[in-house]
């Protein structure tokens, strides 16, 4: 007679340590880490009062858990007002993050450069090689460069402002053409995991892709994350599928649900 | 002969375990997933004529004794229902149950009438929304004539197709409820709904922590007040029941078989067991039969309403 | 200062923390006991006029998500309670709440007249049995005008002694039952009573485990109603509010006090923590005070109320 | 943020799988062993679709418990009628039995041997040594006397039927001037109890004497079983109370409470 199992999923209640500002819209908040979370996983983020939104962690290190988060909408923009000290609700960890293994490529655009950054430093700590190749808009939006640079990492931008002028689809394939992996792991716009996950079929490799979908729960309950096809939840299963998952996920790349439900279109 | 085999309202399920509305429903993905992992068969998410998106998270909230949900009856509206329930019937045979829910007794009618056209198995009315045409906006399921009304609007619209009256606890009494839907043409009751509402408050931000302040208890919590409804309703009227709440285990779905239940709603266990738990609770009702020396889950349904000894 | 100490209806308290009615309460020893173990007040079981042997065991059964209970009121009735009062007065300083029940008003007022010679410091109303002189037998906390008559019926033979009626979740609105409460002369409102009623059947033997069938609620599964119900009373009415239902470590407590409750009920919850709880309980309640830089309960209490960022 | 215990009383429901009788009022049942249980501890013995009510265990040996009842009302004369195969329902374990210690005396009466023969068996199997010392109204009522011969026990009953026709204290106060004990184990008549707690004071030992209180739920919950004075739950504390403890016992030996909670007279 086994009973429900009790949730892991408390709410932490944490004043904000420390805010690191990558730029007014771009933002790193250290929390006091008070449960272990791995690469990929993320937490429901609490802005007591307010809404509770899905971010993933970029660091764990010294005891505290940081989480980098962009303005994009009434939520983030209401993080960005937050200051050190302001108690934030941190519950998690929540999904199944990176599982490494072998030799990996690592490929990030954007925000999705955040939960990278901790992958990273967990594969240097596990002695584990691995390429970074790293784009964004600008040189502003991409956060952490100088750390990255440090352990090798190939830079693009849109504008040329940092790195290379090109997609940084484009430096994964160049990359991808000169040594073997054994993984891609990628997070970033879903245009760009849709081609990482063609690379990696190219190739012959295998790759773990961070997805997102809309969520509500975290928990595999709502549905609301659930991809067309296998159906999976993304929350629960994912965030990161790896490339046999991803050839059961009807929506890849396609237009897919909202609050609703919905199918957007 | 498969033991666990059960039929309501001359539908054949393959197991009594049915995905209760609300869980895992909105796609027909997600539905198909669940019935290949083991369920009898599966209810839809509740769908209204027009959108909706709910309420913002925290709207699901896990916590020691069960779980608190305040989604909001979001769900893509009866277009968007109607596209996932066609190709879900594509793809999968699982029984499909369909929820439905509407402000008003001729709304139910009209969505019921669009449901139908769509040929699920049955049709669960959701009456725990709030009656838009009471002077309260007090639910459908505290209010006898207004259940009845609602009843009848979905029978006459249902094209012979089942139909499911979903029960709450929160009524005077379940088994006048049960009686009265009865006489109104239900096929089958559903009974319960989650209890409450609820509320939770984080201490260390000193606010609730649901973004609508309260909401449905469901899970382990009210097991045992989802136990004696079902008993309540067994003793009151011989429909069909598909109980449901607070189930996680074997032992609970025998409680509410026991207590009269034809088939067994499981919804949020799912956090802690995941969908294999369809899988792992049918082997349970198996073990169980066999180790008694039953042929079926006939001969323990209801048995809990026997006097004397065991 | 003592930051845990709080005031109700003038009793002053050094904790919140209540021995809620019914455990633990029969007898003057076991309630110096629980005193002696930290609680601010103690609570008695709840009294009648007549003794009553109540419902034969089982009639208190745990189960994974709380406990459920039908002793059905047993108690030695008001002349063996006036003995063991008159021996906690003389033994004990810690406030003694008395908890009465009756079937009519009139019976409440000659409860109430006889209790309140032996100076309790507070008269506790269980309101949740049933009325005698209704027509369905339903319990006077779902019913207004019954529920007031009582209030005014205890008050008018209280001799000044603080009156609290102690109410149920189950009743269309208790807000509106606190407002009722509050215009009809009560003191203190406590909730909540026992949620349900539940049944628990065991599957090996196929039969209800209570004696009584079902029973009621209480313990960590009723936690989220106690807390919505707190918070719906504190909206409704300015009385002090003694929370109760669920409450099994200080987060729990902190729940209801941010709810609005002024002190706390602790019942079931005795069964997994044992008497120990009610220190347990306060040096969390302390530490948590501290660690924010709070001087008292009094800081935090309600705070949920508030609108915008904590 | 502790959250209530998970019970440790869930209902065990299991078929009796023997059954001795002694004779048809005092019989042994036998139950497949699904939890453990120390000497002097209880369960709660249910008759389903009936009452429960507390039994003390008179052995757990080759995996199965064994309870050994008495008939004295309607529940015990119900159970009397059980078969085999019959399915009843255990909770346990209760309270806190014996806390073996040192060289010890064993003393019983009536029915009150059931729980020390399971002690007797336990001490030995530990290899620490005792005395035993029972007593009953007849032959007939001193169940498992052959047992308790083959390791020593002095046997009296009232009408001389087995062994000396004296009272069991008689031959507790002559084995207590004869050698030095560390513990009196008692169960039994309260009145014997109260005379063991005397003895042990006079010869200047400690004492562990089982008491029987009205017990409804046996665990700690309704206070049914509330002794005067110290106020301490008999089914949670007890039953097995130690000298010191039944010093604070005010209503040892004296009136104590029925179901209403009033003070029997
Ligand atoms: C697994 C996962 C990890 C994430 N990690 C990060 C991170 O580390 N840093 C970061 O800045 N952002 C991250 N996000 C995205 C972040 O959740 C959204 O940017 C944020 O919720 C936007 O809310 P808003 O109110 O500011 O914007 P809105 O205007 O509400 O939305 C802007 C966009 O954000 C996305 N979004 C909004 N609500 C949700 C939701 N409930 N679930 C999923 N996506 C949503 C949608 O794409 C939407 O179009 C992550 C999302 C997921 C699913
Ligand atoms: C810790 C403990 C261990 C026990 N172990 C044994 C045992 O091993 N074998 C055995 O035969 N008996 C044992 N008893 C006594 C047994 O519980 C009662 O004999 C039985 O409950 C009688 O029930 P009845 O309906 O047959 O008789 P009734 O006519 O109801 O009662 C007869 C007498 O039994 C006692 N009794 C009745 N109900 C209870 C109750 N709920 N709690 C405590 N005492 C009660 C009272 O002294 C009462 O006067 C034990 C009791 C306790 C408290
Ligand atoms: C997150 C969530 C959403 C729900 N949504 C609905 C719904 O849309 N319609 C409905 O009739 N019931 C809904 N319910 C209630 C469940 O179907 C079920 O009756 C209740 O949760 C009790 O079962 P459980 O304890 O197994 O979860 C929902 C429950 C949960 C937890
Ligand atoms: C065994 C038991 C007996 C109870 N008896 C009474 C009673 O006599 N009078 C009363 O007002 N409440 C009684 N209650 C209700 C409690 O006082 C309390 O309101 C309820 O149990 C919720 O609190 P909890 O979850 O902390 O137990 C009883 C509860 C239990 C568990
Ligand atoms: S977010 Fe709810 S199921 Fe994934
Ligand atoms: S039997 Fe209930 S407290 Fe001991």
């Amino acid at each position: 007679m086994k009973s429900l199992a009790l949730p892991s999923h408390e709410m932490h209640t944490l004043p904000i340590e420390d805010i690191v500002v990558h730029h007014e819209g771009l933002k790193s908040y250290l929390f006091r880490q008070t449960f272990d979370i791995e690469p990929g996983q993320f937490v429901m983020l609490w802005l007591p009062g307010g809404d509770e939104k899905p971010f993933s962690v970029s660091d764990v290190r010294d005891g505290r858990i940081e989480i980098t988060a962009r303005a994009v909408g009434p939520f983030s923009r209401a993080l960005m007002a937050c200051k050190v000290g302001g108690f934030l609700g941190l519950r998690g960890p929540f999904g199944r993050g990176f599982r490494p293994r072998g030799r990996g490529l690592i490929v990030g655009g954007g925000i999705g450069i955040a939960p990278l950054r901790y992958l990273v430093h967990r594969l240097a700590q596990d002695g584990m090689e691995c390429q970074i190749a790293l784009g964004a808009r600008t040189a502003r939006e991409l956060m952490f460069a100088a750390d990255f640079v440090r352990r090798g990492a190939r830079l693009a931008t849109d504008d040329g402002s940092l790195g290379e002028k090109v997609m940084v689809l484009a430096l994964a394939e160049r990359l991808c053409a000169a040594e073997k992996f054994d993984v891609i792991y990628g997070c970033g716009p879903e245009v760009l995991l849709v081609g990482l996950h063609q690379l990696a079929a190219t190739v012959g490799c295998d790759c773990q892709l961070a997805l997102e979908r809309h969520m509500k729960c975290g928990i595999g309950i709502c549905g609301s994350c659930c991809v067309d096809g296998s159906g999976i939840c993304i929350c629960r299963e994912g965030p990161v599928l790896d490339r046999a998952e991803l050839d059961q996920v009807a929506d890849f790349g396609r237009p897919h649900r909202d609050a609703t439900g919905a199918r957007k279109n | 002969m498969n033991p666990l085999a059960v039929r309501i309202a001359g539908i054949a399920l393959e197991s009594p375990l049915v995905l209760a509305s609300g869980v895992l429903g909105t796609t027909a993905s997600s539905l198909r997933r669940v019935a290949q992992a083991g369920a009898g068969a599966v209810t839809t998410k509740s769908c209204s004529l027009a959108p909706r998106p709910g309420h913002p998270a925290p709207c699901i909230l896990p916590w020691k004794g069960g779980m608190l949900n305040a989604v909001g009856l979001s769900n893509p509206g009866i277009e968007g229902a109607l596209e996932e329930i066609t190709e879900y019937r594509r793809t999968c045979r699982t029984p499909l149950f369909v929820s439905i829910f509407a402000g008003s007794p001729a709304e139910f009618g009209e969505l019921a009438q669009r449901v139908a056209a769509a040929k699920p198995d049955l049709i669960e009315v959701n009456v725990s929304c709030p009656n838009v045409e009471s002077e309260f906006g007090a639910p459908f399921a505290a209010d006898p004539a207004a259940c009845a009304a609602v009843t009848r609007a979905v029978k006459e619209n249902a094209g012979g197709i089942p139909v499911s009256i979903k029960l709450a606890s929160q009524c005077a009494s379940i088994a006048k409820m049960a009686e009265v839907c009865q006489r109104s043409g239900a096929d089958v009751l559903t009974a319960i709904n989650t209890v409450g509402p609820g509320m939770w408050i984080d201490p260390g931000a000193g606010r609730p922590v649901l973004s609508n302040l309260v909401g449905g208890v469901s899970g382990t919590a009210i097991l045992p007040i989802a136990v004696r409804a079902v008993y309540e309703i067994r003793r009151a009227v011989d429909l069909p029941i598909i109980g449901t709440g607070g189930v996680s285990c074997a032992a609970d779905a025998l409680q509410l078989i026991m207590a009269g239940a034809d088939a067994v709603g499981l919804g949020s266990a799912i956090y802690g067991g995941g969908i294999g738990l369809f899988d792992e609770i049918n082997r349970g009702l198996a073990d169980f039969l066999q180790s008694r020396g039953y042929q079926s889950l006939h001969e323990v349904h209801g048995m809990a309403h026997e006097k004397g000894k065991p």
